[in-house]
């Protein structure tokens, strides 16, 4: 793997740039591997990269029916926080966080993590206690997430409107300082060059179309490019986990479901943090290229057409301009869609299955962009010992039968 | 009066008679109304308006409207600065003020050009390889680069201005007013049918506009005159609305589109109507649409392609013809196909002196030659510009042979027009999901298969010349319209006398060959985010050979214009890298909008007051005139508590709270929801989706009960009441009013519909008072006719109808608050009345109105919970400890399999419990945690639950607390801690929920 | 003349008009009852207390002698009636449908009734709902019940039978009443209507 | 910003209705007999297929009646509208080739935006 630097930067500058390889091998699949990974987004491609750093499993290929990255990865609004509710959450979110804090060294590619905190805010009696309560819970769960007062919230992002005659007026509000965002596309061609470099095949523009199995455990997958031989199945398809599951026979929980975003034109700093409203629906940050990135709610209905209905994007807008007044001048640029895997308890699902050597890794919804090393660390840890690990146990598809939901909903219903 | 020495002598659509004064940059320039701030900066002399967005290279004017790239400048100042502005739309008016952008100290001495010179170090993604070190990683680097990004900066404070939506459907909306608009328009409109034409400019005519109207006549008219007379026609006709600076920037689902309509942005503050809006959002539902958004010439793709003076040739002769300005005296022309000659004839003929003709094509049509001979044009074919001159505009082109050996002339001019082909724009096809199609002889995509009720027609259907855009246009319009149930028959087409020299015999080249060494060469696809055909390739090098990914690593396409000129180079490029067709390599993703539009406009009136309804009730206007202080409740606002003078609200409550208990207070409870219910069916229903028994419940007689969801989680709860053996009155907490009919509907009309109910929701037609207290029972006889309130014959739980002044009432002896209470409904418009006659009849006890604050601490002071509070969706009514409100008798009920499950049916759940502070004065923090142990562990914490609710008490004279606890039932009388920040846990003691009986009881 | 101890939500409101362009008015008090039941089992007693048996099609009206019957849904219907004559039309509906499958409920101060009228009263309720209000799609007759601003109502364009003189009849729930009346206030703005303010939006006193 | 087809009020704007996901499960009537796994599918368990899905729609706004649709998952396309209680209609759908491919149009994705060469112009319905 070339190794990135400033230094490096220069001299090939100076060499007209002709010395810089591939981000990561174009690979055509082999007859077989130990491991093959559907789907690459930030957790496939994690999850590979996690397989083969820490199990040493190498003999793995990432299969993208796309272009890797062209999923909910590339789509996200790129909030990262890790102040959940309940033990289980916090602990795989934080999990992820303090990955994130190094992974960019890690990667040896600079994933532009900005920690520059994430607001929640609570604009009635009702919201207030129940982010008190979850500040609380982060504090004694070793989270970081502290409670500011509507003066306090001004001082930390002067843009929001905390004028009482407003009909939302913003009472208080968590934060949480090591939240932030980071560069979507760079953590996905991030992770696929470290897992590259270990050994780990990458094919794009390849679909996964069946997959095989003999008396109840997985032989192999059958693909746009032919069949390949593996005992090891691991589908982090997000959207598309439903149909990965249905290949099997596995009943799943999850509805797909359009969830849209839109930036602005790029303008100077205006927003210095993430900002988070349930009760108005709307999220907002700016981008390092200067544009603010702006989401909502997602649409009711099911939907695989990464297009979402005008509607909430016209509630999103008055949402914002009720929030952040000074940009109802501003103009929406682009707008686009994901299709999000949402569960019932609003948790994601990371669970072996009744197919021997069948994994999932999904359900992650609005929200699991923050969680994708945290979440491609457990799944390989899963796949690698056919075990859950503490902090996947709690996702088992098991918790729908026995009732132990890990029910963020009512503390987070804000997407994302 | 500051001169305009490019304003030719004549021609142009311009009001000539009138002047208009504006400002650029500090300096003061004239132009006349019809001027685009581009064009008046043009005949001002100025090229120059920009910086560009990584390297802050010079930016000039490209283009003559919503193409252009990077014209882009701040229009305004203070509240109303508009950023990111293109000055190929701006229209000017008297007084307007632009500044430039992203640029510091100035336009023309600009700090940031700095970076140019290190261009070799910022290729495409070196933020990716780089900044990684320092202190805090990334963070360290990040607010530099912050500032240095972006582009314009947003409004100093909050936008003023007023914006609107609207709704239309309409049988044929027709987008662009071109020839082939206008005539699709005008054939739909005479066939009756509702019609809308939008139109993105100020004036109607499209590339009509742009030709020289003594050289085009429709029907032996001049092109504008022609334009008029079609234009009155369909201003004439009732159906039909045209909307000109209206873009339709949106095709979205089943046809339909937004339109972006700016009402006021052309006129000066002090000339725009008060009643209009700013701008406004046209929601249209179209039968059908025809696309008639016509096509946007290219650039070429050459070394110092960048330059400030170099201009699209279309543009070039549309600011002659449009807007009656010269671009350029001394012009060279730079074209891969014949359209290009074409705009150098008409420029030479307006004046302009035509330094040469390069042509990328060896091969050029004899007509075009001994046209250019005649005018003495110097041709340079199969030759292409490869380098430019000039620091802020171009003064000199490079010339050289494109195959082969041959040596460089350097041509003076202070104008390139480049011709590179034309795109049809099929941004709204392609949005509205149709399919492209790569066409080889248009050397560009068209629209292919159609997925909704569209056509395009015209340029942006491929067809480039004037009669085959009227007769598509026609032809487009008939058939939209006889599709929409009409019979129509286009419009003849009219007689056409028009010079056209038309793309053709293209050469479509990605990047202009050149002999310059490729590490050397400069040549933008993007001019907005500064991306060269260096940084494709390196991006293609590097393995992003996905279009998506090329598009994503270099951002070419993403800037505020996205891509309109730049997309097709850019593809064609990795086309011919790659050695794929152009159909392998597709394109990236044509989104909505079209071209930005604003957040106001996209919120429309929905702000401020209009933001979100705020329902009150009858009585709310009363609650603000005795200092109510309001909470909002779902849509509703409640008053919280009634502050006397001088008092906190802290005060309010405990005040408010002795006198519901010791003597009457007076609740507003009409918020409530509430649901009649009649069927034969109804008891069973009531069966069914509440966790208690129904079957007993006799006529006036009253119940509490839950709801639960299929998970067998608390959903609601409330008070539902017998009024006949068929009919129940059910009331439901305020929150949930709404979505709990709907739920109630769903298995009533879904599930069973063989209960044979109806319901209906009559939570506004009943103004409800809840009062309570001990001399509530007096209050309620004085005002009522002849009641009795003798709880022998009105006992708990029941409810009488009655009169108060001839005025129907219904009386609840319900309550909330563990304190005597009755709950009066009256017809909602009596509701007012009611409340003020309670309070005269109440004056001798001193009734006090109280509000939602109070009535949570006095239900908390009896143990009821507030479901969304003290539960929140992972609550059982087992976990509450209320295993009685379940009935285990009857049959099954909404979630009750659910309660049995193995997690649900566990003992060590978390369950209800009071909990009392050791220190009588001290008050826990709702949401705090209760743990085990006296001090507190380092994190993670073991948490054993949580506190739902925490008051002061005055009527049990200390604090209280419910909370969730594991296992709590078994924990009464234990010591635990609740934890605080920044302090040490606070001891409390389990207890039972009930803690007016824990004190009755001598407990507390 | 109507009890003077009743307060409609938008009491102290007045008519606003922009002269022909349009108008806006409550038709304060109008009796409403919710009649559900199969539209050819309560025909006969419509008949009979109404003048009118109803409308044939859905999304329709029929009105007589100020009486009409709104279509609602396939088993619902609303009848619309001069003030403070629903109580009695409800007992007798009551009465004359008993032995029928069927439920009255009387909302008449669940809804409160804005009129609109004028050459551009269409184009104003245009700006508050996707329905397609113009007077060609949306007859006279016509009933539908739809998105109104952030909330729902129900449209209605009342023929001469009802006795009623706007062009459109808006019901909206009495809580949002006075939410509407400023909305429409605002779409009226073009045509020369003054804003008005909500009720209870001038301030929003805050606890702390 | 689809246009939905109330069976009862005709065609309306998606703002009238809520959706209510998958159609035609019916709730059970020996829950007390069912084990956890079978309760868990009931409650928890859907249908969640990229192409043709029966789900139900709530004109909420309108006449307040429930009634089912079939769509086309992968491209939003509606396909029919009928009452509660009924069977879904046969009906043809534009579907992807493949299980998680695109449709050859209409979804609008990626790879389905540019026609092959050869394949044939015009318009579908
Ligand atoms: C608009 C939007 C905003 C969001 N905002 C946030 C946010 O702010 N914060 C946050 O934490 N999360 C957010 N999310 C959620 C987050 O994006 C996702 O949870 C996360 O990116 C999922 O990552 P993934 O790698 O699992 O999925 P994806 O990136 O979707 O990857 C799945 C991949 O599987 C591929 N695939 C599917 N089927 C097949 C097959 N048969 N064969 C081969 N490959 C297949 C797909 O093409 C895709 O590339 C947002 C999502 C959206 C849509
Ligand atoms: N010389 C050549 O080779 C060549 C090539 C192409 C076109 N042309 C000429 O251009 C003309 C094409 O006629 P036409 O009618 O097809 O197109 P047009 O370019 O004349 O008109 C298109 C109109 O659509 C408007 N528009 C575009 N997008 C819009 C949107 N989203 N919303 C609202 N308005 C929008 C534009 O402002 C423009 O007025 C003909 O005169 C033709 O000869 C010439
Ligand atoms: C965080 C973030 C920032 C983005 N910024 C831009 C941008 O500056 N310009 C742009 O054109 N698109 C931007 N996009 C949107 C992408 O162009 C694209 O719409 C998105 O990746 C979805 O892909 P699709 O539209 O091709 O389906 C951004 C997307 C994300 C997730
Ligand atoms: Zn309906």
């Amino acid at each position: 793997m070339d190794r990135y630097s400033a230094i490096r930067l220069i001299r090939e500058g100076l060499n007209g740039h002709k010395g810089w390889g591939r981000i990561w091998r174009g690979a055509t699949p082999k007859a077989s591997y130990d491991v093959v990974v559907i789907g690459g987004g930030g957790h496939g491609l994690a999850t590979a990269y996690y397989l083969a750093k820490i199990h040493g499993i190498t003999n793995v290929c990432v299969i993208e029916k796309g272009w890797i990255g062209g999923g909910n990865s590339g789509r996200n609004t790129t909030i990262i926080r890790s102040n959940y509710l309940f033990d289980a959450s916090a602990a795989i979110y934080n999990h992820a966080l303090e990955l994130w804090k190094g992974l960019g060294r890690e990667l040896n590619f600079n994933i532009m993590m900005s920690h520059r905190g994430v607001l929640n805010l609570a604009h009635d009696e009702h919201e207030a206690r129940g982010l008190k309560r979850r500040v609380e819970a982060n504090r004694l769960n070793g989270v970081d997430a502290e409670w500011l007062d509507a003066k306090q919230v001004k001082e930390f992002c002067p843009v929001i409107n905390i004028s009482h005659d407003i009909r939302y007026p913003v009472l208080g509000a968590t934060l949480q300082r090591s939240g932030g965002v980071n560069r979507h596309d760079a953590v996905v061609w991030g992770y696929a060059r470290a897992a590259s470099a270990l050994g780990v095949d990458i094919v794009e523009q390849c679909e996964v179309t069946d997959i095989r199995t003999e008396a109840g455990a997985v032989t192999g997958v059958e693909t746009t490019k032919g069949f390949i031989r593996t005992p090891k199945v691991a589908s982090v398809t997000a959207g598309h986990t439903s149909v990965m599951a249905k290949m099997v026979g596995v009943k799943l929980p999850i509805e797909s479901h359009p969830l849209q975003a839109l930036v602005s034109e790029p303008i100077k700093p205006l927003v210095p943090c993430v900002i988070m409203s349930n009760a108005v629906h709307v999220y907002c940050s700016q981008s390092d290229k200067g544009e603010l990135v702006i989401g909502a709610g997602i649409d009711a209905y099911n939907s695989y057409t990464q297009r979402g209905s005008m509607d909430i994007i016209e509630h999103q807008m008055s949402s914002l301009c009720e929030l952040l007044p000074v940009v109802s001048r501003l103009r929406m640029m682009r707008q686009w869609g994901g299709i999000v895997d949402t569960c019932p308890d609003a948790s994601p699902i990371i669970t072996k299955t009744k197919v021997k050597g069948f994994y999932i890794n999904g359900g992650w919804g609005t929200g699991g962009w923050k969680a994708t090393p945290g979440s491609g660390h457990a799944f390989a840890d899963l796949v690698a010992r056919d075990e859950p690990n503490a902090i996947a146990a709690p996702f088992t598809v098991d918790r729908f039968y026995s009732g132990d939901l890990v029910a963020e909903h009512g503390a987070a219903a804000v997407a994302h | 009066m500051t001169s305009q020495p490019f304003r030719l002598p004549q021609g142009g659509l311009v009001d000539r008679s009138r002047l208009v004064t504006f400002r650029f940059d500090g300096r003061e320039y004239t132009g006349h109304p019809g001027d685009t701030l581009a064009s008046a900066l043009i005949a001002g002399g100025t090229h120059m308006v920009a910086r560009s967005f990584k390297y802050h290279r010079p930016r000039g004017i490209l283009g003559a409207g919503v193409e252009d790239p990077a014209a882009l400048v701040e229009i305004g100042s203070g509240i109303h600065r508009d950023p990111n502005v293109r000055v190929t739309e701006a229209e000017i008016h008297d007084g307007l003020e632009a500044h430039a952008q992203n640029v510091w100290p100035s336009l023309t001495f600009d700090v940031g050009e700095a970076n140019d010179l290190l261009w070799r170090f910022f290729p495409a993604g070196f933020y990716y390889k780089t900044f990684m070190g320092g202190p805090r990683g990334w963070m360290t680097w990040e607010p530099f680069i912050r500032r240095a990004a972006g582009m314009g900066r947003a409004p100093d404070g909050p936008d003023p201005d007023p914006y609107e939506q609207t709704n239309r459907h309409c049988d044929v909306l027709v987008v662009g007013a071109g020839p082939a608009g206008l005539m699709a328009a005008l054939s739909a409109a005479r066939s009756g049918a509702r019609v809308i034409l939008a139109e993105e400019t100020a004036a109607l005519g499209g590339r009509l506009l742009s030709r020289d109207p003594a050289a085009t006549h429709l029907d032996d008219r001049a092109a504008p005159e022609w334009i008029g007379a079609v234009a009155a026609e369909l201003r004439s006709r009732e159906d039909v609305t045209v909307l000109t600076r209206t873009s339709a920037f949106g095709y979205y689902g089943e046809n339909f589109l937004g339109l972006w309509e700016r009402v006021g942005d052309h006129l000066p503050r002090h000339e725009r109507s008060p009643n209009l809006p700013r701008q406004r959002l046209w929601r249209v539902r179209a039968k059908q649409v025809v696309l008639a958004t016509g096509a946007i010439e290219r650039p070429l793709v050459f070394h110092e392609n960048d330059r400030p003076g170099i201009m699209l040739a279309s543009a070039a002769v549309t600011y002659v013809h449009r807007y009656g300005v010269l671009p350029g005296r001394n012009v060279l022309v730079f074209a891969n196909n014949d359209s290009g000659w074409g705009a150098a004839f008409d420029l030479a003929e307006s004046g302009a002196s035509i330094a040469a003709i390069v042509d990328v094509r060896r091969e050029i049509d004899g007509a075009l030659l001994s046209r250019a001979a005649a005018l003495g044009i110097a041709i340079h074919a199969g030759c292409g510009v490869v380098g430019t001159s000039g620091r802020f505009r171009v003064t000199g082109a490079k010339v050289q042979p494109v195959e082969g050996a041959g040596g460089v002339s350097d041509i003076a001019c202070d104008l390139v027009a480049v011709a590179g082909g034309w795109t049809p724009n099929t941004a709204l096809f392609a949005q509205s999901r149709g399919k492209l199609r790569w066409d080889d002889d248009l050397a560009a995509y068209r629209p292919g298969l159609s997925w909704q009720k569209e056509a395009s027609a015209g340029a942006s259907n491929g067809v480039f010349d004037l009669s085959g855009c009227l007769a598509a246009g026609a032809e487009a319009g008939a058939r939209a319209a006889d599709a929409a149930g009409f019979s129509a028959v286009p419009a003849p087409v009219p007689a056409l006398r028009a010079e056209e020299t038309l793309q053709r015999s293209i050469h479509f080249v990605a990047e202009v060959p050149s002999h310059r060494k490729p590490e050397d060469t400069r040549a933008w696809v993007d001019l907005q985010d500064d991306v060269t055909t260096k940084d494709l390739k390196l991006a293609l090098q590097e393995g992003m050979q996905s279009i998506e990914h090329a598009k994503r690593y270099t951002t070419t396409g993403m800037g505020t214009d996205q891509g309109k000129v730049a997309n097709l180079n850019a593809f064609r490029l990795v086309s011919d890298k790659l050695g794929r067709p152009m159909h392998e390599i597709g394109t990236t993703t044509s989104r909505q909008p079209w071209k930005p539009v604003t957040f106001g406009a996209l919120a429309g009136q929905h702000v401020g007051h209009h933001f979100h309804p705020r329902r009150g009730t009858p009585m709310h206007d009363w609650h603000r005139r005795h200092s109510a202080v309001f909470e909002p409740v779902g849509d509703w606002l409640r008053p919280r508590a009634f502050l006397k003078a001088g008092e906190s609200f802290e005060q309010a409550v405990q005040r408010e709270a002795r006198a519901a208990r010791e003597g009457v207070a007076v609740l507003d409870a009409t918020t409530l929801g509430k649901i009649d219910i009649q069927g034969k069916g109804a008891r069973e229903f009531l069966n069914r989706v509440y966790t208690s028994a129904w079957t007993k419940l006799a006529p006036g007689r009253c119940r509490y009960g839950f709801m639960l969801g299929e998970d067998g989680m608390v959903l609601d709860d409330g008070v539902t009441s017998c009024i006949a053996d068929d009919h129940f009155h059910m009331t439901t907490t305020t929150g949930g009013a709404a979505r709990i009919y709907q739920w109630l509907e769903d298995y009533a009309q879904t599930e069973w519909p063989d209960l044979e109910l109806y319901l209906t929701s009559v939570t506004e037609q009943w103004a409800v008072a809840s009062l309570s207290g001990r001399d509530s029972r007096a209050v309620v006889e004085e005002i009522c006719d002849d009641f009795d309130a003798d709880p022998a014959t009105f006992p708990f739980m029941s409810f009488r109808d009655t009169t108060i002044e001839g005025v129907p009432a219904r009386i609840f002896r319900i309550s909330f608050t563990g304190a005597l209470s009755y709950e009066i409904n009256v017809p909602a418009s009596y509701g007012l009345w009611l409340w003020e006659k309670i309070f005269e009849a109440g004056a001798r006890f001193g009734i006090t109105p109280y509000g939602t604050e109070t009535m949570h601490l006095l239900r908390a002071e009896k143990g009821f919970v507030i479901v969304g509070q003290d539960t929140d969706g992972t609550v059982t009514p087992h976990d509450l400890r209320m295993d009685w409100i379940v009935s285990d008798t009857k049959g099954d009920f909404i979630g009750k399999r659910s309660l049995s499950r193995s997690d649900t049916a566990r003992a060590d759940r978390k369950q209800l419990v009071g909990l009392l502070t050791e220190d009588p004065g001290l008050m826990l923090e709702e949401g705090a945690h209760v743990i085990a142990t006296e001090n507190e562990p380092a994190p993670p914490v073991p948490m054993l639950g949580h506190v739902t609710s925490s008051y002061l008490s005055p009527n049990i004279g200390r604090s209280i607390a419910l909370a969730l606890v594991a296992g709590g039932g078994d924990r009464m009388g234990d010591r635990l801690w609740v934890t605080r920040p920044g302090g040490a846990p606070i001891p409390v003691r389990v207890t039972e929920t009930d803690f007016l009986k824990l004190k009755e009881e001598g407990h507390v | 003349m109507s009890d003077a101890r009743r307060r409609s939500p938008l009491h102290g409101r007045s008519e606003i008009s922009s002269g022909e362009a349009a108008t806006v008015r409550e038709h304060a008090f109008l009796g409403k009852l919710v009649l559900r039941g199969a539209p050819g089992d309560i025909a006969p007693a419509l008949r009979e207390l109404t003048g009118t048996a109803g409308p044939e099609d859905a999304c329709r009206s029929a009105s007589s002698n100020g009486r009409s019957v709104l279509w609602i849904g396939p088993d619902e219907h609303w009848l619309v009636v001069p003030a403070e004559t629903e109580i009695e039309l409800a007992r007798d509906l009551d009465s004359r449908l008993a032995g029928v499958r069927h439920h009255v409920v009387d909302v008449t101060d669940y809804h409160v009734a804005i009129g609109l009228s004028g050459t551009k009263a269409w184009e104003v309720l245009a700006k508050l709902t996707p329905f397609d209000v113009h007077p060609k799609a949306f007859a006279v007759g016509a009933v539908a019940g739809t998105v109104i601003g952030r909330g729902q109502g129900v449209l209605w364009r009342p023929a001469e039978g009802s006795a009623l003189d706007s062009d459109y009849i808006v019901f909206i729930r009495s809580s949002m009443a006075d939410y509407l009346w400023c909305l429409l206030a605002e779409a009226g703005r073009q045509f020369g209507m003054t804003p008005e303010t909500p009720i209870g939006g001038e301030t929003w006193r805050l606890a702390r | 910003m689809f246009v939905i087809t109330c069976p009862y009020c005709g065609e309306r704007d998606q703002a009238e209705f809520v959706s209510g996901g998958q159609a035609h499960r019916t709730r059970p009537l020996n829950a007390h007999e069912m084990s956890d796994a079978d309760w868990g599918d009931w409650v928890f368990m859907r249908d969640n297929p990229k192409g043709i899905f029966a789900e139900r729609w709530f004109h909420s706004a309108g006449c307040r009646r429930w009634f089912n649709a079939l769509r086309n998952t992968a491209t939003d396309q509606f396909l029919a509208f009928y009452p509660m209680g009924e069977a879904p209609p046969a009906v043809e759908a534009v579907l992807p080739a493949t299980p998680a491919g695109e449709a050859p149009i209409g979804s609008g994705n990626d790879a389905v935006k540019v026609m092959r060469p050869g394949e044939s112009e015009g318009t579908t319905t």
